[in-house]
């Protein structure tokens, strides 16, 4: 069961969120250095659910990723892994100066997670629409094995254009899978364009309980209603849940915020409508970050 | 004569010699782990008796996940079971796994080391009837070039049993492949297997010409070579059961004295395991091959028999490559 | 625009159905001997509404197969190709006499349709899942090249566990697409028992609507009633449709009538419980056919 | 020397040689297609920049179909475009197309007869930072195991426009693959693309090895050759450009006189070109080979020039590769 969300712990993630949006554009500054390439818009949308999942509702321990009871946290959209690894080097899994060595030649945090290279990652992923099916054979040796933990499966919107995941979704929603818990990062951003241009999912909601699914609605930018939202499907037990989280893609810097052509490109790479001059977009993001870390440091505390 | 050290079986050229179909080695291989190891689970795309998989899903109804017709999430939650100390095997036919789900598996099963076997039926056309969508003809060319994987072409139903239990053993992921068809026992219990190991079931003084078959085919080649040495030509047959990892030692000296190969397989002659063998001779000794398998085509619908014959496959077509390798030697 | 079923045209029709079912019969005991193989349950079901198509729906003329303007019929669970030959002899495609080709070496009647080698098959399929996509490119061209013909798609429950199809669904729904039918076979059978226990689709009419289809229930062993629901279909211009059309799998033949066993075996090949003995198969099962054809004539005419 | 008849780049080992990637003669090459046919329709799984679908998809909306991320359903519904009298093109990343959708263009696409190309892009590690899992390196492999398909593979961005309306020309299935990064421009608009021809780009007298190159890295053996001259070694270097149907006659008459062969491509060995010429050579004429490419190994993430060199793909291991062959001659 989840702990109460104190006022106080709130904040605390807030900020902790906020410092991760910060660490995670060091980061992609650094993976441009490196390679050239790195996604920013996902991940600046799934800070503060991935805050929220490492520093409130994963049962883990970062000293031990092996550690059997642990919950397993499985990201099937692998290509939003840089603010998995912000979250991972936050709550101590590794320093947090190997950041910057995302997507380097011989790195641990390669482009796309993988399995083995680094402690705590638990499934390889890259190749959308894998992840449930993975996240469902997780939990399922869960069950053989009469384990506590429950399995959470990160999942993306564009991702679900993929027939794999009808066809895991209908696995689940068999099994009434309820030791297993997907959150969807509902940003209708993919390459292309935006969502309901390219494939469009609406009803989305439907769909999923159309498959026996408990569907659940949330800001996946507001970090009580997620917590509140996750207290509400441990709760389901009759069949598998879908939080779906309705991110924006890019927030925290208001040059990105839901513009899909920040999908998978770092900052300073290129010139941008809209955007500050090549050059001058780590910082200008930077600063933008910096008061909003202020602002919630002074919200009444 | 038949290798006398590998207790082959005896009545192998009788004309009532017993027969089996190699995926039924594959369902009590994967019953005895059962029993063994706690942990091995069963997944099946709705082919569960056709490949066997129901003797284990009746015995261990709580370990066996029944996945409809859905063989990319059967690779994916196989893959999740494999990495959550489980031993998981997924059975189809080989066409759609790993032919529907190739990719899934390179990334979930193969590059992600689950533990995952992959059980592909219905290999070559000996698969007949149901005609070529469903005759696996390609499976040996899109695993073996996966890094890591092992692969293994089981002889016969006994085989089977004992590829399917040594793939079991490993942590690692394993590609076995069956056939339909009931097809003449080659070996006994006490015959050798041995991943990464190729046997030579014929031997002769000095041979002219080596024949490596995969699969039943090895019957045929058996056969072909106990009619050549009638006609005066010693060969040495090597059971071909491990493509991968591929024994470049026991290759080599197989057709070292020979300097003349065959190689048998119901499978693509591109990419097959008569290409395996090409590779590792033009990197250590390049010597002629004659490639027995399907000559860039698709087969059809017909008989097991019909298909072999059609296709060149048979004993006949592995007599004849075997005269025109040794012509090659010059 | 479909012509009106008359009674006397109903009355043709059923006894075509009931022809249908008797060839096939024999063209199932002629594979039997051929190769030892062959589908019988599913075909069954279906010859209802293959007579349907083939002697009321279709536009089509099987002197000229290739026809540019002739409706398509693509039939995805390939398996049940038995019938289509039937109908296709039936409407003189090629002589009923070749039937007994089924399943023989070198015969055009392959184990799965394969295009090319009989004309009159659109598409090669037996791999399930393939069809519903291919039968939307196929309405495409149409589209493409502003020709009036309708494209039918003939799908099956156990191959909507494909994650192929929910691919396809979901493109068809974005596409609106108004020249193309899809008609499922909803008789609750596959290989390993019955849908809804493998893997349920329940509730399926659910899932399509949510996909942004029209869905249309019917009886599809009531010829009648399915010449009804293509009727309604036509008229639907602004989604694609699906007729959900509920099957009796192996119809017509009381003991083979909803037992999954008959999915993919042709009567004497084996003894089966509930069913007469093996050499007796194909004789009683002519022999209710007779009488279902005694029956149908005898209906007022 | 560069062979003087190909007309090929004359600034090619220039420093500031000119770059540009393979993919972007796919956007061209299709763009002109479109132009040239009303037939041609394009198929993109939400990479149509990255794949270069895009200038068509501007040009031609009404016959530029946007599938999301549904690789499956792009390959059947290219299918059926392809059956109804359209030239069908679908793009994406290699890994996934043909990966994620192998079987379904096996059987609608390849066996179905159906007029669609196979535009795979990402091949290779020289695809760089995204990792193994974005990396193509079976994809030779697998798609050159079926019949009847053509598979060409251009070695810059010239030669991917030639390839692309080449495949465009003909009405059945093939296989087109392309790389992310830019690399030097080898040849010139004149220069000839027949489709199952190899040209020898290189040549010298007495040659005393072979060098066959597929893709950007043709480049890498050409100065490969021209440092091994100034070394006193002479080779031949082939453009295998069309890895199926596969230039038999070509690959003999290249080889014949030097008798020692390299092959080199950013793929797996295992089932790769240099598989299919081993496969070639031990039909007709056995022959050593050194094999560059991935010797059963997944890459990583990296700079391509970090990954080229580290699984041993650039100038100098091609070098060291054709000495040791020559070595293996004697
Ligand atoms: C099977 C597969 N096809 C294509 C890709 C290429 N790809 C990477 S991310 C992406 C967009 C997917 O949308 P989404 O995950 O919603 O992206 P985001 O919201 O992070 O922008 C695509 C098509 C892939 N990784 N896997
Ligand atoms: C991709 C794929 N997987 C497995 C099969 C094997 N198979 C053939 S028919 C069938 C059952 C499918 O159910 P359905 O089409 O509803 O069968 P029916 O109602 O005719 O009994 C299966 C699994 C196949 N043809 N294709
Ligand atoms: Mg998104
Ligand atoms: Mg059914």
């Amino acid at each position: 069961m989840l702990t109460e969300l104190s006022k106080e712990k709130l904040q605390e993630l807030k900020l902790k969120a906020n410092e991760a949006r910060q660490l995670l554009i060091g980061a992609l500054d650094a993976a441009r250095e490196n390679s050239g390439a790195g996604h920013t818009g996902g991940p600046l949308g799934m800070a503060d659910i991935f805050t929220a999942m490492y520093f409130h509702v994963l049962n883990h321990n970062p000293q031990d990723p092996d550690w059997e009871d642990r919950d397993r946290l499985i990201l099937s959209n692998g290509h939003i892994c840089p603010i998995r690894y912000v979250s991972m080097a936050q709550s101590g899994y590794f320093p947090v100066e190997e950041l910057k060595t995302l997507r380097k030649f011989e790195t641990r945090l390669q482009g796309h997670p993988h399995r083995g290279v680094l402690p705590g990652v638990e499934t390889t992923s890259g190749p959308l629409g894998e992840g449930l099916s993975q996240g469902i054979g997780v939990a399922l040796a869960g069950k053989l094995d009469k384990k506590n933990f429950i399995t959470y499966v990160l999942t993306s919107d564009g991702e679900h254009q993929e027939g794999n995941i009808w066809e895991a979704a209908m696995f689940a929603g068999k099994l009434k899978l309820n030791n297993f818990i997907q959150v969807i990062d509902y940003n209708n951003m993919q390459i292309d364009g935006n969502v309901e241009d390219i494939m469009p999912l609406e009803p989305f909601r439907a769909k999923y309980e159309a498959f026996n699914w408990h569907a659940i609605d949330v800001d996946g930018n507001d970090i009580k209603a997620f917590v509140d939202a996750v207290k509400e499907a441990q709760a389901v037990k009759d069949k598998p849940v879908i939080i779906i989280a309705h991110t924006v893609p890019g927030k925290g810097i208001s040059f990105m915020e839901n513009n899909y052509k920040w999908h998978g490109m770092p900052p300073d790479l290129k010139d941008v409508e809209g955007a500050p001059p090549k050059g001058e977009q780590v910082k200008k993001a930077m600063e933008e970050l910096k008061a909003e870390g202020e602002r919630i440091m002074n919200q009444e505390s | 004569m038949l290798n006398p050290n590998l207790k082959l079986n005896p009545k192998l050229f009788d004309e009532d010699v017993e027969k089996d179909a190699t995926r039924i080695g594959f369902g009590k291989g994967l019953l005895k782990l059962g029993e063994a190891d706690p942990n091995v689970v069963a997944l099946c795309a709705d082919l569960t008796e056709s490949t066997n998989a129901h003797l284990f899903a009746e015995k261990f109804p709580e370990r066996f996940f029944e996945m409809g017709v859905a063989e990319q999430n059967m690779a994916a939650v196989a893959a999740g079971l494999g990495v959550s100390g489980k031993v998981a095997f997924i059975s189809s036919y080989a066409t759609f796994s790993p032919g529907k789900n190739w990719e899934t598996i390179r990334t979930t099963i193969v590059y992600n080391k689950a533990n995952v076997k992959i059980a592909g039926h219905h290999a070559g056309v000996m698969t007949g009837p149901d005609g070529s969508t469903h005759q696996a003809t390609e499976d040996i060319a899109i695993t073996r070039c996966w890094p890591d994987i092992e692969v293994y072409v089981p002889c016969d139903s006994i085989e089977g049993e004992k590829a399917t239990i040594a793939a079991g053993q490993i942590k690692t992921p394993v590609y076995l492949r069956y056939s339909r068809d009931k097809t003449p026992i080659i070996t006994t219990p006490d015959t050798p297997f041995t991943p990464g190991k190729m046997f030579d079931f014929w031997v002769s003084e000095n041979p002219q010409a080596t024949i490596f078959a995969t699969g039943y085919i090895l019957y045929y080649a058996l056969v072909a070579a106990r009619e050549l040495e009638n006609e005066g030509i010693n060969t040495t047959v090597v059971n071909a059961s491990t493509i991968k990892p591929l024994d470049i030692e026991g290759i080599l000296n197989y057709t070292n004295q020979t300097g003349a190969i065959v190689t048998a397989e119901d499978h693509q002659v591109m990419g097959g395991m008569g290409s395996a063998i090409a590779e590792a001779l033009a990197a250590h000794n390049p010597l002629p091959i004659e490639f027995i398998g399907l000559q860039n085509t698709f087969a059809e619908t017909g008989t097991p028999a019909d298909l072999i014959k059609k296709y060149g496959m048979d004993t006949n077509a592995i007599k004849e490559a075997v005269k025109r390798v040794i012509k090659r030697k010059g």
